[in-house]
């Protein structure tokens, strides 16, 4: 799995890079499924390997194929540094972490056990993930929607399904600072 | 059923549903393209102010009676989300459904002149997402739910910003979405540290819960991840490389109605988690984050004023003040005291009146002018009088002259740096105000001083249905500058409940 | 032993900070992007893997346990995940939009390419 | 009228009256006739409501209205002290002769965009007021920022680059000073004493001690540019490319005076005499000041151009105003007062000349006025009498208010105020003398046949010739008004 | 792709079964994993696959844009309307237990499950409906000049 993370940023043939990804999402879809969360598993595999790569492929097909070789160097440096930064604070955020799979963990005992418990009598749905998703925080779930939603409202805005007419008014503005 | 108890779903189910209703409107047949826009806007407009009556009963209810609490789904939090308006949220939301309803009004000439027919019903759909996106962000007390209006917001801000008719508009919104999204995911990251500290996601739970933890290296790092994924979306100095661009090439409303509310929203996001959900104590005494954000707000103030003097395009040097009026309210903050924090407030609600009126002025010159350059806009002061006369009232309050809102944001920013005996501080805000006064002034002098450039053919005054609206929130600047019972009374109350009554 | 108790995350981590980079190093658009993706799905499986209990099964109620002896889960990451993904293919979506407005406009899709562009219109 | 008459509607009358004219100008704004009507009937209007208020002063009433609350705390309120009153009946007494005076002006020279000149006017005019009525710092502050804003279109009335530049460092320099560093002195004195009202014998009493009195001051004397203390007085020169009414009205009377008076007020009023002469380290204003009278009288001595002389004498002469205020003395603050006055009159006059001239003869030069007095007797012999008053010669107002100053002096045995006013006094004899003797002893040479001004501009400035005349004879009532402030506003 | 008989049969066959599968999980969702948003991503696929192998045009003509369009915005609009439903019968937003009287207790878990029900539908619309939109779109750019 790091291997195939590392390797998108090895490589520039965008295609692979692009499959890579997918298969990606294939893996950690896996690892999901070993962590008991088959509902997201199922969700990763159609999302990423499926409509992910699909949408990269079609936007591939519109524009180039390949990756330019950064021209500056020091382009390098600074996003590298801000990663380590990033990666080393969020590792010492883990340090006081509950440890791995600890059923103790405070996680697991305030307001889980709620949904575990009351789920069979107060929503009478068998898939906990169903009733907490579209019951207990079903309006998250429609804010979800409504992400979604936005989404389509800005692809149809930006490519429009029909014959894109969009006007350039390409006047004095556009030479402006 | 009695709608009043429902007043806090209603402020954001309603937008959202007009969403997709404005989208529904859009044809395949052209020529009723722009019919239909004009229907879309209307239901926008009307829904818009609308909400701004929602918000006045909510920010009179939470007045006299105090925060008002509503169970989403009729679950009880922290098992279900919840909404919660006090006196802050329910400022932001009058500002936010002020501002809102007055850009919309305002809209509907210049959408018309700058997006394709076709697109006018989705344009205003996903203006009603943007403006439902903020004000979920700020009415809700959940973080998670927080979260997901937020991107709401950003997703449909992106839209609305390549919307622009210049290219780099597009250019723009790509970064945006960029930073956007690192600064969302932070957020994320944050919000799953906390929630595995303490098990919950809601609001006022984990600001019990948090003490308990607050020790942990755990939560030191969510608290990082937090504030800094904020601050990408406030374009805090440094993190505000996306802002300029955006609003400059955005679509003159667009520019208008975001500078005048994202920013603040994401603002009362960072007040929210700092004090609220961490506490003062925490932020302020244990982490003594306002060292780290004293220097950048100065930072911000005078680097941006500076870089805001040598633009020659009006809607970049209104973009570059946002960033140092953004550095002013991360000053107020880095004060850590009630006064400080009072004075972010009112200038959080102050400047939306300010830059939202600024932003409309040119939307004008825009709309008859086709360009904000400085050049172009020579001579206007006797082509547009009223349009420009709304510009040097909105500059003269940027600068903070007496009789302005602005000038009760500096009394109180000032007055909070004297209290702490910061005097550099001070000079620094006086200095400032001193460049503001310098960049807006370039503009008059052009507009006024200066004869109409040969190429540029005379221009009529901007049509009613533009004026009107910038005037109203002109009126507004100088109400408030003159009558400051409302935020000022309602700044104060905040801080000391955020601060609870604290440092 | 805290190594191993935290394996997992460190792993996760690095994963993170992996697609992390490739955003902000990468002059590509769409390599960009693909890294943001990356860059979720790592933090989507961190939630999960805080959402596991060992031993426990997947949050869906087992016919006939009414006294819970079953371990199950914590259902509320797979929940929040759910909703971050979706809104993850929706950042995805857009953005390769704007890639490709991009590419029309600019016939580039390379960042310094455009940046250079702009600064010539500038002058 | 609907609202009983009382001191309180005579004090929010005095603010609606320009208000109103500003309209009136705007509205008449196609027909100049009516035009002008409207500014004189305003300008009158405005004398008769500031007039009526003196009875109530005189009698020791001090009326207070409260517009709003502006802040918490800090109310937009006006309250009527007799140094406020006397500063008011000046500026109200010199602007109807004024707007006679621009009348002829301004159609004299063809000027453009009248009706903006005369909206300005009335707004600086309606700023002044403000500022001589009101109650407390803040109420000062914001009509102190209304006057410079309202005059920023005068100065830049000529629309050139020349205007430009000269608007660019009034603006820059009276902002600067008054944000930069009088607002953060007000919010200082508010954070200190709890209060910015306006009261007798001072506010910062047992507030604040040593030296940090002494910055405080710096910060107020400095803040308020507009009293042109060097080295801020550098915007009074640069006012000159304005039209010549603007100078004599705003830059010789409103604005420059509104800079003193609220010197002054600041002085009795915040920090209050006894107070002031108690702590250390605020001796060096008197140092200033003087420095200032000389150094500008020197400069003036080496001007060339008419107006810019009278602009340098202007600035040494506000700093007589400062230094007599700086004695911290009663009778110090009555000679301050006084010189408020005279000086009003007197370069007012001046300045009326300096403009007829220009109508008539379009000359700006000092070195090519020979003889103008044989063509404009008028003229020259008010600007006569004008500097005559400037220097301080028995019969003219100069007298009165160097008298009471030198008077201070003495009884704050200052030998070195002393020193100063006898120097400037030969300064000023030096820079205004050669050019009345130039006017009526040297021959004019072939020069353009000119007459004098148009008749307008010669009756108002008889009219302030006059009035400098009339207060040596008649001192009565300003002094009245001031010997009341010494005894305690 | 188009040209190739045999990836046009696999696909006209397995597209039914795609549908299917696409349909179960959306309405088995409360008993096994899945759920809305999971099917209408299946479903979207399935047609993806479709137009990938019969073309785009013939796609649409099945499926105009305009009416998928629509579908996005009906399927927010159905979740919003069980959240406005509940509010008009007395409930919160989105209080499921008001849609169907409950005698006994405050617990109603056949309103749940009701409320559950069209929420998913709405979700299943929505997304599908969106994905598809969004695949038209980019496919609908391939053959611009």
């Amino acid at each position: 799995m790091a291997a195939t993370a590392i390797a998108v940023v090895r490589l520039r043939g965008l295609l692979a890079v692009i499959m890579l990804s997918g298969i990606y999402s294939l893996i950690s879809a896996a690892l999901l499924t070993t962590l008991d969360a088959v509902d997201v598993a199922m969700t990763e595999a159609a999302v990423g390997a499926g409509i992910t790569t699909v949408l990269l492929l079609g936007t591939l097909t519109l524009t180039g194929a390949d990756e330019a070789r950064p021209s500056r160097p020091h382009r390098r440096l600074l996003p590298l540094a801000v990663v380590m930064v990033t990666g080393a604070f969020l590792v010492y955020g883990t340090l006081d972490m509950p440890d791995f799979g600890a059923a103790d963990a405070p996680i697991h005992r305030h307001v889980a056990p709620r949904y575990i418990h009351e789920t069979a009598t107060e929503v009478g749905v068998p898939n906990i993930v169903t009733a907490v998703l579209a019951g207990y925080r079903g309006y998250d779930t429609m804010g979800e929607t409504t992400v979604v939603f936005t989404a389509a409202l800005g692809v149809l805005l930006l490519l429009g399904v029909e014959r894109p007419r969009r006007r350039r008014k390409r006047g004095d503005e556009g030479k402006d600072s | 059923m009695n709608l009043v108890q429902h007043l806090p779903v209603l402020q954001v189910a309603v937008p959202l549903v007009s969403a997709p209703i404005c989208a529904l409107l859009r044809s395949s047949e052209r020529p009723a393209g722009m019919l239909q826009g004009r229907l879309a806007w209307a239901i926008a407009c009307g829904v818009s102010w609308a909400m701004l009556v929602v918000a006045w009963l909510l920010f009179e209810a939470v007045r006299d009676g105090g925060p008002i609490v509503y169970e989403l789904g009729g679950w009880a939090p922290p098992w279900g989300i919840e909404y919660r308006v006090d006196t802050l949220n329910a400022l932001v939301l009058l500002v936010v459904s002020g501002i809102g309803a007055v850009t919309s009004t305002f809209a509907r000439r210049t959408v018309e002149a700058e997006i394709h027919p076709d697109s006018l019903s989705l344009f205003y759909g996903a203006w009603m997402l943007c403006f439902t996106g903020l004000l979920g962000i700020a009415i809700t007390g959940d973080a998670f739910n927080l979260f997901v209006f937020l991107e709401i917001s950003s997703l449909s801000s992106y839209v609305l910003i390549a919307m622009g008719n210049d290219r780099r508009a597009v250019a723009a919104a790509y970064q945006y979405l960029i930073m956007g999204t690192i600064g969302a995911t932070f957020i994320l990251i944050g919000i799953g540290l906390v929630y595995m500290m303490t098990g919950t996601l809601n609001m006022y739970d984990l600001a019990q819960r948090l003490p308990a933890v607050d020790h942990t290296r755990t939560v030191h790092a969510a608290f990082a991840f937090m504030i800094v994924g904020v601050s990408l979306k406030l374009a805090a100095f440094p993190l505000h490389l996306w802002l300029p661009n955006a609003y400059a090439y955005a679509p003159t409303a667009v520019s208008a109605f975001l500078a005048a509310t994202a920013t603040k929203v994401a603002l009362y996001a960072m007040l929210r988690f700092a004090f609220s959900v961490f506490g003062p104590d925490y932020a302020l005494h244990q982490l003594a984050f306002q060292h780290i954000l004293l220097p950048l707000s100065v930072a911000a103030i005078l680097v941006a004023s500076l870089v805001a003097i040598f633009q020659a395009n009006a809607k970049r040097i209104l973009a570059y003040s946002s960033v140092a009026q953004i550095g002013y309210m991360t000053l107020g903050i880095s004060l850590a005291s009630v006064g400080g924090v009072t004075a972010t407030i009112v200038h959080l609600f102050n400047h939306a009146i300010i830059k939202g009126s600024l932003f409309l002025a040119l939307g004008c010159v825009m709309y008859r002018v086709g360009s904000v350059r400085l050049d172009r806009m020579a001579g206007l002061g006797r082509e547009m009088p009223w349009t420009m006369a709304a510009f040097v009232v909105g500059g003269l309050s940027l600068v903070g002259i007496p009789l302005t809102a602005g000038f009760i944001s500096k009394w109180y920013l000032v007055l909070a740096a004297v209290e702490r005996g910061w005097w550099p501080v001070v000079a620094v805000i006086v200095v400032a105000s001193l460049m503001a006064a310098i960049y807006v002034w370039r503009v008059i002098e052009t507009a006024y001083l200066k004869p109409r450039p040969g190429d540029r053919d005379p221009v009529a005054e901007a049509p009613a249905a533009m004026l009107v609206p910038t005037w109203i929130l002109l009126a507004a600047n100088l109400y408030f500058g003159i009558d400051t019972s409302i935020p000022v009374g309602a700044a104060a109350h905040a801080a000391r409940q955020l601060l609870g009554g604290g440092p | 032993m805290i190594v191993e108790n935290l394996f997992n995350y460190w792993i996760v981590i690095v994963l993170m900070m992996t697609g992390f980079y490739t955003v902000v190093s990468r002059g590509n658009l769409i390599k960009k992007i693909v890294g943001l993706n990356i860059f979720q799905t790592s933090v989507f499986v961190l939630f999960i893997s805080m959402g596991k209990i060992i031993g426990g099964t997947a949050p869906i109620l087992v016919q006939g346990d009414t006294h819970g002896d079953v371990v199950y889960s914590n259902p509320l990451p797979s929940v929040l995940i759910l909703t971050a993904i979706v809104v993850g293919v929706a950042t995805t979506a857009l953005g390769l939009a704007l890639v490709v407005r991009i590419r029309e406009l600019y016939g580039s899709v390379e960042e310094e390419e455009i940046h250079g562009m702009d600064e010539e219109e500038a002058l | 009228m609907i609202v009983p008459w009382s001191p309180q509607t005579a004090i929010v009358l005095a603010l609606v009256v320009p208000a109103l004219g500003v309209v009136g100008i705007d509205l008449a704004s196609r027909w100049p006739n009516l035009r002008e009507a409207v500014t004189l009937t305003a300008s009158i209007a405005l004398l008769l409501v500031v007039l009526s208020l003196v009875p109530h002063v005189l009698a020791g009433e001090h009326p207070s209205v409260t517009l709003v609350q502006m802040l918490p705390g800090v109310p937009l309120a006006f309250r009527v002290e007799p140094l406020g009153m006397i500063f008011a009946v000046v500026a109200s007494l010199l602007w109807p002769i004024n707007s006679l005076y621009s009348i002829g002006y301004m159609r004299g020279n063809a000027e453009h965009a009248q009706t903006r000149f005369y909206i300005c006017f009335a707004i600086a005019l309606m700023a002044t007021m403000g500022v001589a009525f009101s109650a407390n710092l803040l109420t000062m502050f914001v009509f102190y920022e209304v006057l410079t804003l309202s005059t920023y279109p005068l100065v830049a009335h000529h629309e050139d680059e020349e205007a430009r530049r000269g608007a660019r460092v009034y603006l820059g320099i009276l902002l600067s000073t008054s944000i930069g560093l009088l607002l953060p002195a007000i919010l200082w004195v508010w954070n200190t004493a709890g209060t910015v009202e306006f009261r007798a014998g001072g506010i910062l009493d047992g507030h604040m001690s040593g030296p940090t009195v002494g910055i405080l001051l710096a910060m107020m004397m400095f803040g308020i540019g507009k009293a042109a203390l060097m080295p801020v007085h550098r915007w009074l020169p640069a006012a000159m490319v304005a039209p010549t009414p603007v100078s004599a009205l705003l830059h010789a009377v409103a604005v420059v005076k509104t800079g003193v008076f609220a010197v002054t007020k600041v002085i009795v009023y915040v920090f209050g005499l006894d107070f002031l002469r108690s702590q250390p380290g605020t001796g060096w204003l008197l140092y200033v000041a003087g420095f200032t009278i000389v150094a500008a009288s020197v400069v003036a001595l080496r001007q060339d151009h008419l107006k810019r002389r009278l602009a340098y004498s202007t600035v040494s002469q506000l700093s007589y105003i400062v230094i007599s205020a700086a004695l911290f003395t009663p009778a110090g603050v009555i000679g301050a007062a006084l010189q408020i006055v005279a000086h009003a009159f007197g370069k007012i006059t001046l300045f009326f000349a300096a403009g007829s001239i220009h109508t008539a003869a379009h000359k700006d030069y000092i070195s090519d006025m020979d003889g103008v007095g044989r063509r404009m007797p008028w003229t020259m012999g008010a600007f006569a009498i004008g500097s005559l008053s400037m220097i301080g010669v028995p019969l003219t107002a100069g007298f009165v208010s160097k008298w009471y100053i030198l008077g201070g002096a003495v009884g704050a045995d200052q030998g070195f105020m002393l020193l100063v006013m006898v120097a400037s006094t030969l300064l000023n004899a030096g820079y205004f003398l050669p050019i009345v003797y130039r006017a009526f002893f040297r021959s004019p040479g072939a020069q353009a046949i000119h007459g004098e001004a148009p008749a307008p501009v010669v009756c108002a400035l008889v009219a302030t010739a006059g009035l400098t005349l009339a207060m040596f004879l008649f001192p009565a009532l300003p002094l009245a008004l001031a010997q009341s402030i010494a005894g305690g506003g | 792709m188009k040209r190739n008989p045999i990836v046009r049969e696999i696909g006209d066959f397995m597209l039914p079964a795609i549908l299917m599968f696409a349909l179960y999980v959306q309405f088995h969702g409360d008993y096994s994993p899945g759920g809305g948003f999971q099917a209408g991503v299946i479903f979207a696929a399935g047609i993806i696959v479709y137009s990938l192998i019969h073309g785009l045009e013939r796609t649409q003509r099945i499926l105009p844009p305009a009416a998928v369009r629509a579908g996005a915005s009906i399927g927010l609009l159905v979740y919003a309307g069980v959240g406005f439903a509940c509010l008009f019968l007395g409930g919160r937003f989105l209080d499921y237990n008001a849609l169907l009287p409950h005698p006994e207790g405050p617990n109603n878990p056949h309103g749940q499950e009701l409320g559950i029900f069209l929420v998913e539908l709405g979700v299943g619309i929505t997304v599908a409906a969106v994905m598809i939109t969004i695949f038209y779109a980019f496919a609908g750019r391939r053959d611009d000049p």
